[in-house]
Formats: C-alpha cells, structure tokens, sequence
C-alpha cells in the first residue's frame, strides 16, 4: 500500500478534521491573542461544535477509508454527533465556570476539550485496534486534566508534612485535585489492562484488522481472558460496577460543567469502544462475553441504585445513579448481542442503545448544569471551585420552585426524565431497553431492572421533593446566567420534544444501524 | 540452546529487577531497578530481533519514563517521598492479587498451541513504511495525543492564575 | 357541536389549563386567577362530558368516538396511537371524574381560602393537571396511554399530597404513596410489555385474528392485576393510603375517594376482554378484594383520625369492587365505583368542613357539632347511610348487586366476609356520625361554625347524587348490554339487615345516652328504639359481653397486625435499603489505593468468570 | 538473534506475564504515588513483551507498530501522572495515595 492509497476515502474524516484543525487552531489562537479576553476562544469552539454537529447531517460520511481501518458507518455517526452534542452543551454550559476558574488560560481547556472529542470521534470509527488503543487514550489523557482544572493548589502556610490527613476546616481543601487523581489512577490502571487484554487478542488473532480478527480468532482460553481484560478496562470507562470507584468522587470533587461532559461523552465512547470489539469481531464469539456483560449489568444496578440512597450530596448521588444508568445502557449491548448471536443480524438492541445514550446525554447534562447554575447563584467573585462543600448537597435546591420557578421545572423534567417517568425522554429509553431485552429473552432481568429502578425512583425524588416540598428559607433567588441557561433551556426543550414525539429519533436511531 | 539459555537469563533479570522494583524501600533505588529492569526489556527485543524496537525502548523508556519519574521524585518533597515501603496490612492482599492474576494468564497462555514461528526480520524501513500508510490516522492521532498530553500536563502541573 | 369535537374539548381543556399555569408564572402565583382558570376548565369538561354520556345512556346509542393520532411510528409500522376514545363504559367515569373534580375545585376555594395566594396558586395548577391526566386515562384508547396517563396521575397525586409542604410528614407520606404505588406499576409496564410482545399491539382486546393463550393472558392479567393492588390499595399494599391522608382534605377527596384509586378498578374494567381469559386472577381477585373489604372494614373501627375511617373504608368498598369484577361481573363493579365516588367524596368533603372547624383530624374533638353545623351534619349522615347501604340510598344498589353477584358465582366465603364486612360498614360510620356530631361537646368544638356556601353547595350536590345516583343502574345495566334490573332476593335482604344491625349496635354502643346526654330529639328517636331493643338487661350484658370480649379483641388484633406487621414490613424494606447502603458506603472509602483493589478484584472475578 | 518458535513465545509470555503480576503487587501496594507508577510501567512493559513476541512469532510489521504506539502512550500518560503528582503535592506537602481520600462516602 502507497501512502496514497492510504488516502483513498480520507473525506469520511471530515468531521474529525474540524475537531482536529479546531483543536489545534485553539492552540494557535490562545498563543497568539492577549489575555485579555479569551472567552472568545469558547465562542470559537462552540462555532466549531456546530459546524462539526452540521457537517454529520449534510456531509456524506459513510464509507471506509485506510483500507479498512476507519469505518464510517450509521452508528459511527450517530455517536459522533451524541459527542459533539455533548460537547457543544458542555462549553455552552460551561463558559462562565471555566472563565472563573482560569480567566486567562481557559483556552487551554477548550484545546483540552476538543483534543479529547476528537479522541471520541476516532474511536467510533476505528475498526483497527492500533487506532482504537490510541484514540481511546486520546479521548482520556485531556479529561485527567480536565477534572483536575481549577484544583491548580497554593502551598500551605505551614512547613512540614501534614501531621494528619485531616485538614482543619478553614483550609482550603482541593476537590478538583483529588478528582482528577482518583479518575488518572483508576484510569491508567484500566486503560493498562485493557491494554493487555488487546495484545493478547493480537497475539491470537494475528491482525490488528477488525475485519482480520473476525475470521481468524478461535474462542479459548486466552480469548476469555483477553476479552474479560478488555470488557473490564472499558468497564471503568462507562462507570460500571465494581469498576465505578471513581465515579462518585470524581463527579463530587470536579467543576459541575465539566462533570456535566464527562457523564456522558465518554460514556457513549466507552460504549462505542465496547460495541466496536463485542459487535465486531468478538459477535461470533457471543458465549465468551455475554456472561460477563450479564455480571456486570447486575453488579451495576445493584450498586447504583443502593449507594445513592443515602447520598446527600446531589453530585455524589447522580454518580451512584449513573452507574445504574450504565446497567441499562449494558442491557441494551446484551440484547443486542443476544439478537446478533441468534440470528446473526444487526437488531434493535444497537439503535436502542443509540437511542439511550442520546437520551442520557440530555437529561443528565440538564441536571448538572441546573446544580450548577444553583451553586453558581452563591458563589462569589474570588471563590475557586473547591472551597464550599456544601454547594451542592439537597439542602441547597431547597424551595427552588420559589427561588428560580423555571430552573426548578427544568430540574423537574430532567430528574423525571432519569428516573423514567412518561412523557420525558428517559422514559422511551429504559421501555425501549426493557423491551428488547425482554424479546432477547431476559426476563428474570427486566423484572429485576423495573424493580430496582423503581426504588431509584426514591433517590431521584428526593430533589424533586427538595426542589417543590420544602420551604426556601432564607435562600436567595437563583438566576443562570445567559449562556448556562440557554444550554438547560435547549436541553429541557429536546427532554420534552423527545419525549412527546420519540418516534422520529428513534426510527432515525434505527436507519442508522441499518434497520427500517 | 545457548542463544535460548541467555533469553533465559535476560528474562530472569527482567523479572527480578521487577520485583526489586515494586519492593524497595527507598524510591530512587525503585526508579533505578525500574530502568534495569525495561534496560533488560531492550535487550530481550534486542535478541527477539526487533532491533529498532530495542532502540526505542531504551531512548524513551529508560531516557523518558525514568527521567520524569526522577523529576517527579526532586521535584516532590525528598524527605517524605524517598523513603517508602509495602504497608504491611496490604502486602497480603496485593501478593495474593497478584499471584492469582499471574496464575490466571499462566494457565491461560500455557493452554495456548502455536506452530512454527517467523524468523523473518522486520526491517526499520518496513516499520515506517507501515507506520505512514495503513497506521497512518492512528500515527497522527498519536501526535495529536502527545501533544495533548504535553498541554494536560502542563495544565495540571501549573500555578494558578494569578 | 359533533361528539368528536365535545370530546376533544373534555379532554384538552384542562390540559390547556394545566400548560398555561405551568407555563406563566404570574397567573400561577396569584391564587384567585389560578383558581379560575382550572375551574372553568374543569367545567367545560364537566359539560362536555355530560353531553357525551347523555347521549350515551338516555338517548339513542351513539356511536363511538375515536379519535387517534400515529404516535409511536417503529419499523415501518404504528407501534401505539394516542387520542380519545369514549365509548359506553368510558362515558360515565368522565362524567364522574370531571364532576367530582369540579365539585373538590369549588370547594377548595372555601377550604384552603386562608392559604397564602401563591400556595393556592399552585394547588390549582396541580389540579389542572391532575384532571388532565385523570381524563387521558379514562379515554384512553388503548393501554399505553392508559399507562403513561397512569403515571402522570401518579406524578400529580404526589404533588397534590405533598401540598402541605412545610410538615415533614407530607413530604414523606407523598414520596411513600408515589413510591408504594410505582412499585406496582412496574407490573403494569410488564404487563404491557408482554401484551405487547404476545399481540403486537397496546388494545384493549386481543385484536381479531390473534389467539391469546391462557397462559400469557394469565400472566398479563396478574402483572396488571398488581398495579391494582398498589393503585387501587388493596391488601397488602394499601398501606400507603392512611398515610396519604396528610394531604389536604379535598386533595383526598378527590384522589383517595372518587378518582385516582378508583383508576386501578377502572383499569380492570377496561382491559375486561383480557381479564375475561385469565380465570385464575379472577378467582384470585374475588378472594383478594373481599377479604381487603373486610379487613379494612376492621381497621376502620379503631381509628380516632376522621380521615383514617374514611381512608380504610376507601381500601374496603374498593375490594367490594375488585371482587365484583373477579366475579365477572363488569357491571356490578363499576356502578359501586360509580356510586361510591359521590357518597365517598361527600364524606370527605364533609370530613374536611368538620375538620376545618375544629382544626382537628380527632374524633373525640368534634362532638357535638350537630347544634352548629346542622347542614354539614345532615349531609354525613346522607353519605354514611349511603356508604352503609342504607336501603333505597345509592349504597344499596350498588352494594347489593355486588353480593347477588358472588352468591351467582358460587363464591360463599367471599360472600359472608361482604357481608359482614357491610355491617362493620354500618357499625363504623355510625361511630363517626354519633362522635363527631353528638358526641360529648369538646372545647374546639365551641367555637366551630358551619363552613361557607362555596363549600356547602358542591357538597349538597353530591350529596344530592349520592341518594339518588342508585336509580341509575338500569340505564348501567344497558350500557353493558346486560338486563341487571334490581330484585329482592334474599341476599340483599340479609345483607340490609346486616347494615341495620350495624346501625343499631353503632347507635347502642356510641349512643350519647352512654355519656352526658346531648342528644337532640330528631336523633332521639331511632335511640328509644335502641333502648326498647336492647332495655332488658340478659340480652344487653349478652350484647356487650359478645361486643366487648369477642369483637373487640378480634378487631383490635387485626388492627394491631395492620398496623405493626403490614406497615412495618413495608416501612422495614425500605429501612433495610437504607441501612445496607449506609454499610455498603464504607466500601467507598475515598483512598485511591482501594478503588484499585477493586479494579484488579474486578478484573480478576471477571477473567476466572471467563476462564473457568 | 534467536527465532522466536512456539517455545520462546511460551516463555516470553510467561514472562510478561510475571511482570504484569508484578505490577499488580506494586500497584495495589504501594502507598506513594511515584511507586505506584513504577507498577504501572510494570504492567505496560509486559503489554510491551507480550506484543513483541507475537509479533516476532507472526512476522509481520503491525505487531511492532503496535509496540512503538503503546511505548509512547505509556509514556504520555505518565507525564501526565506524574504532573498530578505534583499538583497532589502542592496542595496537600505529599505524594501518598492516602492524600487524596477526602471524598468518599
């Protein structure tokens, strides 16, 4: 192969080339321009976003290009949009927070920022374990940092070490730091066995070709514990138990807008990862990795739905409850695979899973960003993201229906919407989900999912009830500004609009994988 | 048999300048058994054949990793961070973690049937060939990743704004 | 105006209402023009739905409406359409919804008058939308929107609970309801989902062409048959109704009474065609319904709380209606539901101008309201002969086809347990309308008065319905197509006079004669009967030595168990829930070095999975 | 050189895979967070090893191309560790993992 040949079928990349050129057109911006006002520089990326976003719709992206190693395919797109969405409401949400943080260097996260979309990108079309492995790191490497941002430290006063950990209450303590620390370890420990598993699945396979690999593996041994390697270091990623350690600290400890980005980008990344290799070339080898989905879907709703019950911090609490989330975004995968080994055919469990990655996207993005826009009410001017731990516990959503009654509405539906009541697009998501698995023939598992999420139910109430049940006190009135408030309006409009009319998305959900 | 003897022996140092590296007590003496130790890594791939591969590994590893790494221990405060060790009440768990896991790849691998074995060599030029043709996305990725991480780290590792 | 368009406006109107308040912050926070909106809606419901029924019952029979709109297109096909549907069975529960629904709104205004503007504001909102969902229930035209209707009732009901939100309490008896009550609409969303996997489709009826084994319609009615229970409170899961008590009094009235539990009943005559082939959950239902009807009928004697009587009484006439229709007996069931939604919501509105009165839910703080609210007093003694069956009161139709109806299905147990479960009716209203009106005159008492005519005037009407709403059941028997005109038979012959026995025993046992003697002479009178029966002193101590030894000990321990076993082992799951999580969260350490451990654990339980 | 047959690809993986134990020792039990990084490059040298082998076995060029790539992305992600490290160590004066153990719950 020439290296020209090599190009053959570059223009599927279109889109990764925005983000690309974007990202490093960011770092060339931010070097040239004064510091003065760099939030220009997010008013740039949203631009690009959109551009990006269009480019999906009206640009034709289907093909292959580098002799197979790069598929654009229906469910590639749809992921790459779910990422740019993702991204586009993260910096639209996001810009005051960022700008607070770092006023002078918050072009660098959005450099970050794209880095890792672009990382998102690649990964949903990789089809060559090389470029899944690399994009995969890409896509994380910037959100280490990323969660970290804003927990940039000053030394303390005193000298020595610390005689104990317990910090005393007046100093400053930094919850970015520890967020990104706890997210890097889990990260790279993962990432390493993932890592592992991947060599060894080379080693059996021969090729690092997708389409190579499927004719040439043979199940065994070594396939198991390739597979199991790899099924757990993608399984941190999505946050399913018990590889979710990270997940409630790094949600609690790291700036809410980006928390708003990080539950859901990589998440769909990490599921596009999973459905790349499980639908790929391991679809053949359904007995080897469906047990172990199976134990991770159970372990997940378990643990989700149990540990945020008692949480009383709301970041803490949608951690816990994401990892549920990531139970049914599992069931959908299992469905799938279930369909494709019986039948050998793509099925309605991957536009299901579309579908639902989508609709956890909005919801949950609204959540943070109405937390957010809360605590950012009662923050002042010189504050750094990490000195008050109580900005996002219950207590401060209390009576919000008085203090800000459009906020709260907006918190109402996004809650109801994760917790799967009608009439919110969650819903249509979970029934969906709960419906495929059903006619794959789990049963016994749709029963325990609508048992367990029905007590989830209680946890998701309590903000509700935080929100309309309890009086305000002494709180003061709450108001988004305008660019967070227009990313919660834009989201609470595609939660109802979704959830009134899901037939149009989720028929496109199933164009997409080649259904319909 | 020789040749086979000697693998044997690189393999042996590898493995116990591992071990010496994950149990010494002082952690400069654990960075530098850590260099001996992909130091032998190299000269395993030396022997394999894989000659430029050996290259790389010394330069970045041995030249990258360990130099970060002993960066990162000046860096950090000496006193507290040079001495360290195994806290007893996790050196149990992490053994047995550690030997169930070698147990389950071992008998995974050992399970593995191979025929034959390719003794053609790899030239450089084949390697950066590939490199610049089917790999091409992943080698720019990769370039983009580096310079990702130069920025990640450098954000991270900064000051605050003033 | 075509019935199309009257059924539209039926269902639309208060879901405009419901948009607009939700929507315009400045109508929703003044309480008056919130008000107004929502009762004007309700009303142009109420009319439209009058004219629907009249159509339907008096006059020729109409054709059906249906109205449906593609909604859920999927590969290719309509997965479920929504719209409206009236229908002979859908007709009189719209009537019955709107109006008591309007009847609760009017009087709401007098009851919460005091409230601050912006509360009532709110109040009114959920009202809107309370009906609104209430009404896409009713005219569902098939069962997924029947169910998402479902859900938003539910969602309305734990706003409208939850009102008071300044008491702790309320907060947790609303998420308690909300929750009890979601659990088993899992069964409903399962039930859907084999219907829908076995059928292709959300009807009503098995479309033609289609068979539905025994077996899955056996599954299907039970899973629906457990959203019933929790909805429409049966045992064991009617343990979230008292507590849903400490809502406000209307809300109760309308949600606890006439509509929202009422749904679930309404369910099961709705998806008739499928119950019909599931002979198992019908026997099941029989046995289920009468023994709530008893059971809380028991309870009931021993609260002091007004609204908890009349809470458990709501558990009891609903498993009267469970257990007509587990006889297959559509008719029956759904006409005491009818019936029952007047006399109950009167009850509760008469309870809540007790109540506000003597700013007291006790019993024994009301006595002796007679002398100063005559009106609302004679308007609970209207209810409570009806709810007793009192003959030629709507109560005694109802009633009394429900038990000719077990007796024609051969149910005999179920048949005695209605039976004396209709005396302890009897026997507990009695207590509620001798303590609280001639009672011994307690000090909160003194200072009550009669409550104003925005509240009297939608309780006369239904207290107006609730004599006479029993005339109707032939033109309910029509509707069904069936000839259920009412006989004398011995039955109901035994059953009245059971209900007279339990009047009797009430009046001798809570007689004021037993305590400082306030009674008024028109009371007076059946008391001297009372007296004459029971004057020679064998048959009195026989009496009271059956009442205080047997009865007595026997109902206080079924309380007890409701109580302390039922109510606990619910309340005790969720504390389980809780506590496990509390232990659990030590796994959450917080130090990096374990969250590792739980990755390599992780990873090594999944490989051996794999391996092994 | 020495052709990698069925047998040094044994050993070689056996290898790799002693030194992924290896790492896993170090990491689950190390307190410090340099020396638990130590661990890491363990586990990615035997990822390293692993690739190596295969690739001598099959001959081929991907197996190296593989190897060239994860060398380098092990090496990103230590600088970027090793930054949080020092970050940790400016606002808490130490690089123990137990440093940053204030969330949890």
């Amino acid at each position: 192969m020439s290296a020209f040949d090599a190009l053959n079928g570059v223009e599927i990349l279109a889109v990764d080339g925005i983000v690309a050129v974007g990202a490093l057109g960011l770092l060339l911006a931010d070097v040239a321009m004064p510091a003065g006002n760099k939030r220009i520089l997010g008013y740039c990326t949203l631009l690009l976003l959109a551009l990006g976003f269009t480019a999906t719709f009206t640009l034709d992206l289907t093909g292959t290009a580098l002799g197979g190693a790069y598929v654009g395919d229906g469910f590639a797109i749809w992921c790459k949009r779910i990422f740019l969405a993702a991204g586009f409401f993260g910096v639209l949400g996001g810009m005051d927070e960022t700008a607070r943080i770092g006023p002078r260097r918050q072009g660098e996260y959005y450099q970050l920022l794209m880095m890792s979309l672009l990382g998102m990108t690649l990964l949903a079309g990789a089809r060559d374990l090389i470029l899944l492995m690399v994009s995969f790191e890409l896509m994380s490497l910037p959100l280490y940092a990323m969660a970290a941002w804003g927990g940039i430290g000053t030394y303390p006063k005193r000298k020595g070490p610390l005689p104990s950990m317990e910090l005393p209450a007046k100093t400053k303590w930094h919850r970015p730091a520890e967020a990104g620390l706890k997210l890097y370890l889990v990260g790279a420990v993962s990432s390493v066995v993932a890592l592992y598993g991947i060599s060894l699945l080379f080693g059996i396979g021969g090729s690092t070709r997708f389409d190579v690999l499927a004719r040439t593996m043979n199940a065994g041994p070594v396939m198991s514990l390739a597979v199991a390697m790899i099924v757990g270091g993608f399984a941190f990623k999505i946050g399913a138990a018990p590889f979710h350690m990270w997940v409630p600290d790094t949600y609690q400890g790291a700036s809410t807008p980006f928390v708003a980005f990080l539950s859901v980008a990589p998440k769909a990344a990490g599921f596009a990862a999973l459905v790349q290799l499980l639908l790929g070339p391991l679809a053949g080898h359904t007995d080897t990795w469906m047990p172990l989905v199976l134990a991770l879907i159970i372990v997940s709703l378990l643990v989700g739905n149990l540990m945020a019950v008692p949480q009383q911090n709301v970041k803490r609490m949608l951690g816990f409850s994401g990892v549920a989330q990531m139970g049914f975004g599992l069931m959908a995968l299992l469905a799938a695979g279930t369909v494709a080994h019986t039948s050998g055919q793509k099925s309605e469990g991957l536009a299901t899973l579309l579908f639902f990655l989508a609709a956890y996207m909005v919801a949950n993005m609204g959540v943070f960003f109405v937390i957010e826009a809360v605590a950012a009410s009662g923050r002042t001017e010189d504050e750094t993201a990490d000195e008050k731990d109580s900005d996002d516990t219950l207590a401060v959503f209390r009576g919000l229906h008085a203090r800000s009654p459009g906020l709260a509405l907006a918190g109402l539906l996004f809650v109801l919407s994760l917790g799967g009541i009608p009439f919110a697009i969650g819903f249509w998501a979970k029934v969906w989900v709960l419906l495929g698995l059903w006619t794959a023939g789990y049963g016994w598992l749709v029963v325990l999912a609508a048992a367990l999420s029905a007590a989830g139910l209680f946890y998701y109430l309590q903000i509700a009830r935080s929100m309309y049940m309890t009086p305000e006190g002494d709180l003061p009135k709450v108001t988004a500004r305008m660019e967070l408030g227009l990313a919660i309006l834009l989201l609470a409009l595609l939660t109802m609009a979704v959830g009134l009319f899901p037939g149009p998305v989720m028929e496109a959900a199933r164009v997409a994988v080649g259904l319909g | 048999m020789i040749a086979m003897i000697a693998l044997s022996l690189i393999a042996l140092c590898v493995v116990s300048a591992g071990l010496f590296a994950v149990r010494s007590t002082n952690l400069v003496h654990s960075v530098l058994w850590l260099a001996v130790s992909l130091a032998g890594t190299s000269a395993l791939y030396l022997m394999v054949g894989a000659s430029f591969l050996s290259a790389i590994q010394i330069i970045l590893y041995t030249g990258g990793v360990i130099t970060l790494m002993l960066f990162g221990v000046m860096l950090t405060d000496r006193n507290e961070t040079t001495k360290i060790g195994n806290p007893s009440e996790r050196k149990r768990l992490g053994a047995v973690s550690a030997l169930a896991v070698f147990a389950l790849i071992a008998s995974a691998v050992s399970s593995m049937s191979f025929t034959g074995g390719g003794s053609t060599i790899v030239h450089t030029k084949a390697i950066g060939q590939a490199l610049l043709t089917e790999h091409l996305l992943a080698f720019e990725a990769l370039s983009i990743l580096l310079l990702a991480a130069m920025l990640a780290a450098i954000v991270v590792a900064r000051r605050r704004d003033p | 105006m075509s019935h199309q368009t009257l059924a539209l406006f039926v269902l639309l109107s208060p879901l405009v209402a419901a948009v607009v308040l939700f929507i315009v912050a400045p109508l929703r926070v003044r309480g008056p023009v919130s008000a107004g909106i929502t009762i004007a809606s309700t009303a142009i419901s109420l009319g439209a739905s009058v004219m629907l029924a009249m159509a339907r019952m008096f006059g020729q029979s109409a054709p059906n409406v249906d109205i449906q709109a593609a909604w859920l297109p999927g590969g290719g096909k309509v997965l479920s359409t929504v719209g409206v549907y009236v229908d002979p069975v859908a007709a009189p529960m719209m009537v019955v919804v709107a109006l008591v629904a309007l009847c609760v709104q009017v009087y709401s205004l007098g009851y919460l008058g005091h409230e601050p503007s912006r509360d009532r504001g709110r109040y009114f909102a959920y009202h809107a939308l309370f009906a609104f969902s209430m009404l896409g229930l009713v005219m569902a035209p098939n069962l997924l929107q029947l169910f998402l209707c479902w859900e938003l009732v539910g969602l309305a009901s734990y706003l409208l609970i939850g009102y008071y939100w300044t008491k702790p309490s309320a907060g947790q008896a609303a998420l308690k309801a909300f929750w009890v009550t979601k659990f088993a609409d899992m069964g409903l969303m399962l039930g859907l989902m084999v219907l829908f996997v076995k059928t292709g489709g959300f009807d009503w009826t098995v479309p033609p062409g289609q068979v539905l084994m025994t077996a899955d319609a056996e599954v299907i009615a039970g899973l629906l048959f457990l959203a019933v229970v929790g909805k429409s409170a049966q045992f064991p899961m009617h343990i979230w109704l008292p507590d849903a008590m400490e809502g406000p009094t209307p809300v109760s009235a309308l949600l606890h009474a006439a509509t929202m539990v009422a749904a679930g009943v309404y369910l099961i005559v709705r998806a008739y065609p499928i119950f019909s082939l599931a002979p198992t959950v019908l026997t099941f239902m029989v046995y289920l319904g009468a023994f709530t009807a008893l059971f809380a009928a028991i309870v009931a004697v021993f609260q002091d709380d007004i609204k908890k009587v009349l809470a458990f009484s709501t558990c009891s006439q609903l498993g009267y209606m469970v257990a007509a229709l587990g006889t297959g007996s559509m008719v029956s069931g759904y006409f005491h539901l009818t019936t029952h939604a007047f006399f109950k919501a009167l009850l509760f509105l008469t309870a809540g101008s007790l109540i506000h009165a003597v700013h007291s839910n006790s019993l024994h703080d009301m006595g002796g309201l007679w002398k100063k609210m005559k009106p609302t007093g004679v308007l609970l003694i209207i209810g409570s002969l009806a709810l007793a069956g009192f003959p030629m009161t709507s109560g005694f139709f109802s009633k009394d086809l429900i038990l000719e109806e077990l007796l024609h299905a051969g149910h005999i147990v179920p048949l005695i347990a209605a039976i004396a479960a209709a005396g302890l009716t009897a026997f507990y209203m009695t207590r509620v309308v001798m303590l609280s009106l001639f009672g011994a005159p307690s000090e909160a008492a003194e200072h009550a008065h009669e409550s104003p005519a925005v509240m009297l005037a939608p309780m006369a009407l239904l207290g107006a319905l609730a004599l006479v709403g029993g005339l109707l059941h032939g033109d309910f028997a029509k509707m069904a197509g069936a000839e259920a005109a009412f006989h004398i038979t011995p039955v109901g012959i035994i059953a009245t006079a059971t209900g007279l026995t339990g009047i009797a025993a009430g009046l001798w046992r809570f007689s004021p004669g037993k305590r400082a003697a306030v009674g008024s002479q028109w009371v007076s009178a059946p008391m001297r009967f009372v007296t004459w029966l029971t004057g020679n002193a064998p048959v009195d101590r026989a009496f009271a030595l059956f009442y205080r030894r047997v009865m007595l000990t026997a109902a206080a321990g079924v309380a007890w168990f409701d109580r302390y076993i039922i109510d606990a082992l619910i309340n005790l799951s969720g504390w389980a829930v809780l506590k496990g999580a509390e232990r659990f969260r030590r796994l959450q350490t917080g130090r990096p070095a374990d969250y590792i451990y739980a990755v390599i654990a992780g990873l090594i339980a999944l490989t051996a999975m794999g391996v092994m | 050189m020495i052709a990698v047959n069925a047998e040094v690809l044994q050993l070689l993986l056996l290898l790799s895979a002693a030194l992924f134990s290896l790492g896993v020792y170090g990491v689950l039990t190390r307190k410090n967070i340099i020396g638990l990084l130590i661990g890491l490059e363990l586990m990615a040298n035997a990822v390293n090893i692993n690739l190596v082998a295969f690739a001598r076995h099959q001959g081929g060029t991907a197996g190296q191309v593989f190897t060239l790539f994860t060398i380098a992305l092990t090496v990103a992600e230590v600088a970027v560790g090793l930054a949080l490290v020092i970050l940790l160590h400016r606002s808490r004066r130490s690089t123990e993992t137990d440093a940053a153990a204030q969330l949890h719950g």
